[in-house]
């Protein structure tokens, strides 16, 4: 009884959290703040707890839709998947989610809206952790909706700034696009297999695949499109990079650690049906390999400092895709997005604390010489720089490689492209590291900036350390135990190594010594391949045109229709008013022939 | 009692007061009128005590007059319209002895209430009767009375140029009605309409074509009183120039009489069935093309009085529907509830159009601007009035074309009531112009300079329980449909 | 034709009722193409009477008891009656509109319309 | 006598009262709402506890008007009607409590709303097909004299048009009414709702096409079904802000009930034979309307036009609830997700327009425009009216959480599985441009909230007072109706108790 | 003989009645009416409905046509002014017309024994008057009162529409 509440406590909590600080928040900051750590914490509480305690833990369900017609049962009910996929999962949120939580408070001291900010954060911590343990695809569906509205609350958290109220708008109708997708396969494989719960699905999926393996592989590649728009790939993609107009531990938390992955997560929890589909996997492999390859190109020619990690986001997000779709286990895949969780997160929040330091200034070319200014916070996004970028030790070495190592055993041409790739990361994360941090101060800001406080430098502190020692097998493990491929040959280390050097010589080559602004620049690669642009043509010209037809069509073709008929009637009453002349003559007439029509009536045969 | 005293003792009473007014020049105008208002009431009461068994056919009516219950119900419809006509004719009588060449303030109104009488009788004449004979008198009594009505303020030219196309229009339907009878008599070789009604269900097919042919012109006739296409012309022309209260009873009563006479017609010639088919289909068509030139000329009226003739055009359009539903079997009580439901409404709303016309001068629509604000009982009274006519639920109206329309389906009249639907949306058009000008316009200056609407406290409670049982009667129907047979 | 044939000779129903046809069309022409209200009225009485003329026609060829059908013809009387009441009405009321706008003219009633 | 009538009543009496004196119709009106809101609330309490599911009819009564002819007023209230009659008397609650007030002629505003409130509440209490039409159009000129008298823009036009083509319209329905009553036999007339399908499934009312085809266009034209919809948008855009509530929010519905109700059990053959022509209209709804909702540049138009986009949905869940059985043999069942879904989405999206309504007529009155362009960071200047009109646009675009979620979901559902095992035949591409039809009124509903509440307050109200936040009671009132949403949203299975049971049991 | 004098008095008679509507002068249009009605009567004659005859002499040629007469000598009516040629209406007249005619033509020769001359009447010695009489005051007894109470309706409306002043 008590272990089967904890999973409701560990989801509810943070919904309560939001409503509380809703209702009662605007009353003080230390009232927000407290209440929404509060929830974070005891939700971690309730994730570690479960985790720890391990094996099966009957949840009890919650019937949100329940219908029996003519024998067919029809449940869509609120319940719990606690496995191995998800217990580690909700340990990963919901720490992440603390140390955010807790880094907030200083972040977001000087800012306005904080209550609804904690409202936001909690209001996500929920959804997220709705994801995390649903148990079935509708479930599922209701979460990764409600993740996207607290995505949208956070992105437009400056939201009278134009650029944060337009980017929240984007990322959701993106996000809805990808959405859009989802619900789609959610229905196809529901109807065909008659089943959305996630236990069910191994079974019947190979129903289904016996029958027209084709449905499935269509139903399972509009799945993916979820996937697609959740976590930014390639070809909606475009709204990550926007979103980082909210608030820096959302970027952090959202749009890096979490939320994105959700994606990922959901590929892995569908893992067992989409095994059955080579088609679907192809699919899913090409659109990482290009996305992962496409975002580090975009990356390398950022001015942002927040971009520049979006597009590495972005990347990395591409990386595990590939991960799905190469290997024989979702585990995989999963493993590099808890490092990526840890490592990125640790990224975005060193990022804010620089952001902080600097006075909200987010140009990398503004800045430099940082690491005399703010020391800790250059040793950690050094650690989280080496994390990313894939350098040994550090636990982005471990999860990448190994993806790769299934790539390259699987013999596909995605291979090269996430090979290529950890030369671009490692190429433009240094470049990053160096020029904040090194070189001359470009600015006044940079020659004022000071050391975030303590609140901020913790929860960076843990999760460096995190960065640092996750991937190490015997600590990574203790989360997650990923399938490493047989076989692997040894000069595949030697190649992936090899790209990471020769991306860091190049950073190193071109940006280390301080130079006042990018010596080298390529239009394309920083106007992000005109996708944006192309984007905006489209919404303006296509779709605002299409709109403005539709109105047009509808106001006065549609619409004409009644205008001319009740015009006509109009006119056709005055007319006949006319036959009112007035004269009695002309009445007389009309009297005689209406007796001639009357007898036309009766007396004609 | 006897029915036939019903008439008798209105005529007589119409005489009485004739006398006194004649002989007793001081005494006020306006008691004479209520005099007749209470002989009228009186004899209204007395229809309830009526027994048709007490009449002896043979010895005094040799079939000219019926008192069954199509005829009292008649009666009774018909009474309530003079009453209402004759406290309409009250507070007119100030307007209409402006047009006249008077001696003393209320001179020259007595006659017009001893005529409402009159013609009153005529009509009750007409419920009853079941001879051609006694058709074309009645029907004269009714005719002539309102050739002098219609033309009563003789000093007002709309009132006399409405009278004398009255008078034309009408003395050809009249000669078209005798044409008629003529040859109907000269077919059939009589004139009573049950005994026509059995002839024709075993005659020879060779007589059609006359027989045909005397329908036709009295049909003819018949449509100039119901004011049906094409023969409906003179009907906005007069409804507008003559005085409101006999407008009110020549839409109301005269339309409401001709149309007993009409079914009684029907009755008897659709006895044979080759006869009914054409019979029907032309009247099928004179009521689709009435429908459709009351409702669609009403549309850019801008008087009140004349929208509300085309308006009768219309309703008359409606109950014709109805008659050429005869097949279905129900469409009598159909006609007989929508003109009750027609008495309420019209009635009212001739009572404020009265009123408002009698403060503002004038009839048209621009005078009820901003009526809502000035005086909003008469306003809401309008409302309802207007409502009813349109045949919106919750009034009497909707009840009225609620049984019209499905006597018209159970006839398979389809395109007839495509027709109907087409004519109702017309009809919402130009009912809610009366309740735009009255709510939403703003009164024009020179209209809320002018003192606010005068009413009798009698006519005041005429308006009110017209409009009580119009909302009454609109959610019960009950208490009328008991009394259609 | 001789004279002993013409002697016997009468009118059949046909002549009368084409006869009081062709009166009554008269009639409506003397509606539809003059002017002056009085004509006017003149021609609706010749319609009227067209219609008297075809009654007593019936009357006498269809007889009932051997003499003419007395019904149709003592409706005949009322419609004489009735006809006489109402061009009295009808000429006061012209008298009484030639009072108020010294017209006759048909033309000139146009005032309520449309 | 049922409580029903009382319901009813006291909504009359308030109106006459307010009506009789101008003085106090404001105090009046705000009793009678909450009086109204409480009493229904109280009724649903004893109803919920003595049913034992929706498909009872509870305080039933009826009083016989013609007995000879059928004509007789029922009143009761089973489990979907009970929803209605939820919604029904909730945004009349909030259509008197959110609404600014008018500035002149208060009583004969108050009065003809509670006319209006009192027809719908009649509309959805009746079990009685031809009381049900009659309280519908009770609202017509309340609605036509509210409009021409309050309204704003091209108010008068549009006052007409609305009223007549809705006259228009439910004529063509009375004569579908007045089809199913005559094909009846002599002995067994009747309106009742139930006693109609009852009889139309024993086989004794056997009805020609025709009949079908006036109801379902008298219906579809009553809500709106494309190309029947053109007097909507302009009709809310123009309308005093309660009016377009209970208008949009409650009154519409009346031919979606009717069709689920009525047309949907009596003409099943049909339902199935016309349903491609009906998924191609709700395409029109869904799609064409979306995207000219997309092209509005005022928020009143873009909440009308929405309006109209929202009732594909629900006529997608009616299209598709007709299912023919697998193993053919021309009989159906009905499918409880569609309908469950439909009636889900009545409510919610009567709901989720009431909101945005409400908080439209409060930002006019303040702005005295709904100009996109003339608009921005209400937000910031007005917190609490940005947080609610957040709420309400999420809702009305189909967030999880609140009810319109739960409903489209249903919908989606029922409509993809009742077109047979067949991949990708007509009903799977109808809901598949119903789905993106919810990407289309995200667009829509974000670009409208981003372009009111979000960015910079534009020079002309920056330091003016004229842009003061909501107060208190209509916090309360919209709060009210952002709860049952949210109710809804996280716990549909609760309302399907009611809903399914009540659909099926016809 | 008898068809004849059908035929003199029935062509006189619409000859006059012609002139009705052709002549210009309201008197002589007038007096051709009175005319147009005696040969009416004499129609009448020939249809051996003497009373009816004499009836149309007296009220119709006498009375009403006097009083015809007498308002057009009481208001000083002039010739007609032709304003214009009103070829419009004499079209729709003459269409009018001769739709009515032939209408009336198809329905005279539908009728059983139309050509055929009247039977012989045998009237048992009553005269034509008194079966009117007793026809009139027994059966027709209602209608004629009704008949009465039209003429009192005349009486008053003429009084009411005509006299100077009301008191």
């Amino acid at each position: 009884m008590m272990i089967a509440a904890i999973p409701w406590i560990l989801l509810l909590s943070p919904l309560v959290g939001c409503v509380l600080i809703l209702f009662f928040g605007r009353a003080s900051k230390l009232l927000s703040s407290g209440i929404g750590i509060f929830c974070a914490g005891l939700s971690l509480l309730c994730a570690w707890f479960l985790w720890l305690k391990g094996g099966v833990v009957e949840v009890p369900s919650f019937p949100w839709v329940d219908y029996t017609s003519f024998g067919k049962q029809f449940r869509i009910s609120i319940g719990f998947l606690l496995d191995d996929l998800s217990l580690p999962m909700l340990v990963v949120v919901t720490t992440v989610a603390f140390l955010v939580f807790i880094y907030s408070v200083g972040y977001m001291a000087q800012e306005e809206g904080y209550w609804r900010y904690f409202a936001g954060l909690c209001l996500f911590l929920f959804s997220m952790l709705g994801i995390v343990v649903a148990e079935n695809f509708v479930m599922m569906f209701l979460f990764w909706e409600l993740v996207g509205v607290s995505s949208y609350i956070l992105i437009g958290h400056y939201f009278r700034r134009d650029s944060a109220a337009d980017a929240a708008k984007q990322a959701f109708t993106v996000n809805r696009v990808g959405d859009f997708g989802f619900l789609l396969g959610i229905l196809l494989i529901w109807l065909y297999s008659g089943t959305f719960s996630f236990n069910d699905l191994k079974g019947k999926a190979q129903v289904i695949t016996d029958a027209a393996p084709w449905l499935l592989t269509t139903g399972l590649v509009l799945v993916f499109l979820g996937t697609v728009g959740k976590s930014a790939q390639f070809p909606l993609h475009v709204w990550l990079p926007n979103s980082m107009e909210g608030p820096t531990p959302v970027s952090s938390l959202l749009h890096a650690a979490t939320m994105v992955a959700a994606g990922v997560y959901m590929l892995a929890r569908i893992f067992p049906a989409l095994s059955l589909s080579p088609i679907a996997l192809e699919v899913v492999s090409w659109v990482g390999g290009i996305t992962c390859f496409l975002a580090a190109l975009m990356g390398t020619q950022q001015n942002d400092i927040k971009r520049i990690l979006a597009y590495s986001t972005i990347s990395q997000l591409g990386y595990m895709v590939i991960g799905i779709s190469v290997a024989t286990a979702s585990t995989v895949a999963v493993f590099h997005l808890f490092t990526h969780a840890f490592f990125k997160c640790l990224l975005f929040l060193c990022a804010g604390s620089v952001i902080v330091g600097m006075h909200h200034e987010q140009d990398i070319w503004k800045m430099g010489s940082l690491k005399n200014k703010m020391p800790l916070t250059f040793i950690m996004m050094g650690i989280g720089t080496f994390a990313l970028a894939g350098v040994p030790p550090f636990s982005g070495y471990f999860s990448k490689d190994l993806i790769l190592e299934w790539a390259w055993i699987k013999g596909t041409p995605v291979f090269w492209f996430g090979a290529i790739t950890i030369a671009l990361t490692t190429f433009y994360i240094f470049r990053l590291f160096f020029v904040v941090f090194l070189g001359p101060p470009r600015s006044d800001e940079a020659k004022h900036a000071q050391e975030s406080p303590r609140v901020m430098l913790l929860p960076m502190l843990i999760l460096s350390i995190l960065s640092l020692t996750v991937g190490w097998p015997f600590i990574g493990h203790f989360f997650i135990q990923p399938v490493h491929p047989e076989h692997v040959p040894l000069f595949l280390r030697f190649i992936l190594i090899g790209f990471l050097a020769v991306g860091a010589l190049v950073a190193y080559l071109l940006y280390a010594k301080g130079p006042l602004k990018d010596p080298i620049q390529v239009a394309v690669f920083e106007n992000r391949f005109y996708i944006d642009n192309f984007y905006d043509w489209l919404v303006k010209e296509i779709q605002g045109r299409f709109a403005g037809i539709c109105a047009f069509v509808d106001r006065w073709v549609v619409d004409g229709f009644v205008k001319i008929a009740s015009g006509c009637v109009w006119l056709f009453g005055f007319c006949l008013r006319m036959l009112q002349v007035g004269n009695i003559q002309a009445y007389a007439f009309y009297f005689g022939a209406g007796i001639l029509l009357i007898f036309f009536l009766l007396l004609s045969k | 009692m006897n029915p036939i005293l019903l008439e008798a003792v209105l005529v007589c009473y119409a005489f009485l007061l004739l006398l006194v007014e004649a002989f007793n020049s001081r005494m006020p105008r306006r008691y004479f009128g209520w005099a007749a208002v209470v002989g009228t009431t009186v004899v209204f009461f007395m229809t309830f005590f009526v027994d048709s068994s007490k009449m002896n056919p043979e010895a005094g009516y040799y079939g000219f007059y019926a008192a069954d219950t199509l005829a009292i119900l008649f009666k009774r419809f018909i009474l309530l319209v003079s009453v209402c006509v004759l406290i309409m004719a009250i507070e007119f009588a100030p307007v209409l002895v402006r047009y006249l060449p008077v001696e003393k303030p209320d001179a020259g109104s007595g006659e017009m209430y001893s005529l409402v009488l009159f013609a009153c009788a005529g009509m009750m004449w007409m419920a009853s009767a079941q001879n051609f004979v006694m058709i074309f008198v009645s029907v004269e009594l009714v005719t002539i009375t309102f050739y002098v009505m219609v033309a009563m303020m003789r000093g007002n030219r709309a009132s006399l140029e409405a009278g004398i196309k009255f008078l034309i229009l009408g003395a050809i339907a009249t000669s078209l009605n005798v044409y008629g009878i003529a040859w109907i008599f000269g077919t059939l070789g009589t004139t009573e309409l049950p005994e026509i009604g059995a002839i024709l269900q075993s005659i020879d097919s060779s007589l059609f074509p006359s027989l045909l042919f005397g329908f036709g012109l009295i049909f003819a006739g018949i449509s100039f009183k119901v004011a049906a296409f094409p023969f409906q012309f003179w009907v906005p022309d007069v409804y507008q120039g003559a005085p409101t209260p006999v407008t009110a009873f020549l839409s109301v009563g005269s339309k409401a009489s001709a149309f007993v006479v009409l079914m009684r017609v029907l009755e008897s010639m659709l006895s044979n069935s080759e006869l009914s088919s054409k019979i029907l289909f032309m009247l099928s068509l004179v009521a689709g093309v009435t429908i459709l030139m009351g409702n669609l000329s009403a549309i850019p009226q801008t008087n009140f009085k004349r929208l509300l003739a085309y308006s009768s055009i219309a309703h008359a359009g409606y109950l014709l529907m109805g008659a050429a539903s005869i097949v279905s079997g129900n469409s009598g009580p159909a006609i007989a509830y929508y003109l009750m439901a027609y008495l309420i409404s019209n009635m009212l709303a001739f009572g404020v159009l009265l009123v408002v016309g009698k403060s503002t001068g004038s009839d048209e629509l621009v005078h009820f601007n901003g009526l809502g604000k000035k005086s909003p009982w008469l306003a809401t009274a309008l409302t309802l009035a207007v409502l009813s006519l349109a045949g919106l639920p919750f009034t009497v109206g909707f009840f009225g074309k609620f049984f019209i329309f499905s006597s018209a389906l159970q006839a398979q009249q389809f395109i007839l009531v495509g027709i109907g639907i087409l004519g109702i949306g017309c009809g919402f058009y130009y009912y809610l112009k009366v309740i735009r000008a009255m709510f939403w316009l703003p009164a024009s200056k020179e209209q809320s300079i002018s003192s606010p609407i005068e009413i009798s406290k009698p006519y005041a409670v005429m308006l009110i329980l017209l409009s009580i049982s119009l909302i009454i009667f609109g959610v019960y129907p009950e208490p009328i449909f008991n009394l259609i047979p | 034709m001789d004279i002993a044939n013409f002697a016997e000779a009468s009118a059949t129903l046909g002549h009368y009722l084409i006869v009081s046809g062709l009166l009554f069309g008269i009639g409506l022409m003397a509606v539809l193409l003059r002017r002056n209200i009085i004509i006017l009225f003149m021609g609706v009485e010749m319609m009227l009477n067209a219609a008297n003329l075809s009654l007593v026609a019936f009357s006498r060829f269809h007889p009932v008891g051997g003499g003419p059908a007395v019904d149709s013809q003592v409706f005949l009387f009322f419609i004489i009656t009735v006809a006489a009441a109402e061009v009295a009405i009808g000429l006061a009321i012209i008298v009484a509109l030639y009072r108020a706008k010294q017209t006759m003219h048909v033309e000139d009633l146009d005032s309520l319309r449309f | 006598m049922s409580p029903l009538v009382f319901l009813i009543l006291l909504l009359i009496l308030t109106s006459i009262f307010c009506y009789l004196s101008p003085a106090s119709a404001r105090r009046t009106a705000f009793m009678g709402s909450a009086l109204q809101l409480i009493l229904f609330l109280s009724l649903l309490l004893i109803y919920l506890f003595r049913v034992e599911d929706g498909a009872e009819v509870f305080y039933g009564w009826k009083w016989e008007l013609l007995p000879e002819l059928g004509v007789v007023m029922g009143l009761g209230m089973d489990g979907f009607s009970a929803i209605m009659l939820l919604l029904a008397t909730l945004v009349t609650f909030a259509a008197v409590w959110a609404t600014p007030a008018p500035e002149r002629s208060v009583g004969f505003y108050y009065g003809n709303l509670f006319l209006i409130a009192a027809g719908v509440v009649g509309a959805f209490a009746s079990t009685d097909l031809l009381f049900f039409y009659l309280f519908h159009e009770l609202a017509l000129i309340p609605t036509f004299l509210m409009i021409g008298i309050w309204g704003t823009g091209d108010k008068h036009r549009v006052a007409w048009k609305v009223t007549i083509y809705l006259a228009l319209a439910s004529f063509v329905l009375l004569i579908g009414i007045l089809g199913l009553y005559i094909n009846l036999p002599e002995i067994s007339r009747t309106f009742g709702m139930r006693e109609l399908v009852d009889l139309a499934n024993s086989g004794v009312l056997q009805t020609p096409d025709w009949v079908f085809v006036m109801l379902f266009l008298g219906f579809g034209a009553l809500v709106s079904l494309f190309p029947f919809h053109t007097w909507a948008p302009g009709a809310y855009a123009c309308a005093p802000s309660s009016v377009a509530m209970l208008h949009a929010g409650v009154l519409k519905k009346f031919g979606l009930y009717g069709l689920l109700r009525v047309v949907l059990p009596i003409f099943p053959h049909e339902m199935q034979e016309y349903g491609h022509v009906l998924l191609i209209l709700i395409l029109g709804n869904i799609f064409f309307v979306g995207y000219a909702t997309m092209a509005q540049r005022r928020l009143d138009w873009m909440l009308g036009y929405s309006s109209v986009m929202h009732m594909g949905y629900i006529f997608l869940g009616i299209a598709s609830a007709m299912v023919p059985f697998a193993g053919g043999g021309g009989s159906y069942y009905l499918n409880p997700l569609s309908l469950g879904g439909a009636g889900i989405l009545m409510f919610a999206h009567g709901i989720s327009i009431a909101i945005l309504f409400a908080l439209s007529g409060q930002l006019r009155r303040r702005t005295a425009t709904l100009e996109f362009s003339e608009l921005g960071g209400m937000g910031k200047t007005m917190p609490a009216f940005g947080l609610l009109m957040g709420m309400g646009t999420f809702a009305s675009i189909g967030l999880p959480g609140f009810a319109n979620f739960s409903g489209e979901l249903l919908v989606f559902f029922g409509a993809f599985g009742s077109g047979g095992a067949q991949f990708l035949n007509f009903y799977q591409i109808a809901t598949a441009i119903a789905v993106w039809g919810v990407v289309v009124s995200a667009i829509y509903g974000l670009r409208a909230y981003r372009w009111t509440c979000f960015g910079e307050t534009p020079e002309r109200w920056v330091g003016s007072n004229e842009l003061v936040d909501l107060r208190g009671r209509e916090k309360f009132a919209i709060w009210i109706l952002v709860v049952f949403s949210l109710l809804v949203g996280f716990w549909p299975q609760g309302f399907l108790k009611l809903l399914i049971p009540a659909l099926l049991a016809q | 003989m008898q068809l004849a004098i059908f035929w003199i008095f029935s062509v006189l008679m619409l000859l006059f009645a012609g002139l009705v509507v052709v002549m210009r002068n309201p008197v002589a249009s007038a007096l051709s009416l009175v005319m147009c009605f005696i040969c009416l009567a004499g129609l009448y004659f020939t249809l051996d409905a003497f009373f009816i005859g004499i009836i149309q002499i007296l009220v119709y040629a006498g009375a009403v046509m006097v009083l015809f007469l007498f308002i057009i000598m009481l208001l000083n009516l002039k010739e007609e002014v032709a304003r214009r040629l009103k070829l419009s209406a004499f079209f729709g007249g003459g269409l009018v017309l001769c739709g009515f005619v032939y209408a009336m033509v198809k329905a005279v020769i539908n009728l059983p024994e139309v050509w055929q001359t009247a039977p012989k009447l045998e009237t048992g010695g009553i005269s034509d008057v008194a079966r009117i009489g007793f026809k009139l005051f027994e059966t027709y007894n209602m209608p004629l009162q009704i008949v009465g109470v039209i003429l009192l309706v005349a009486t008053i409306g003429v009084v009411f529409l005509s006299s100077r002043q009301l008191r």
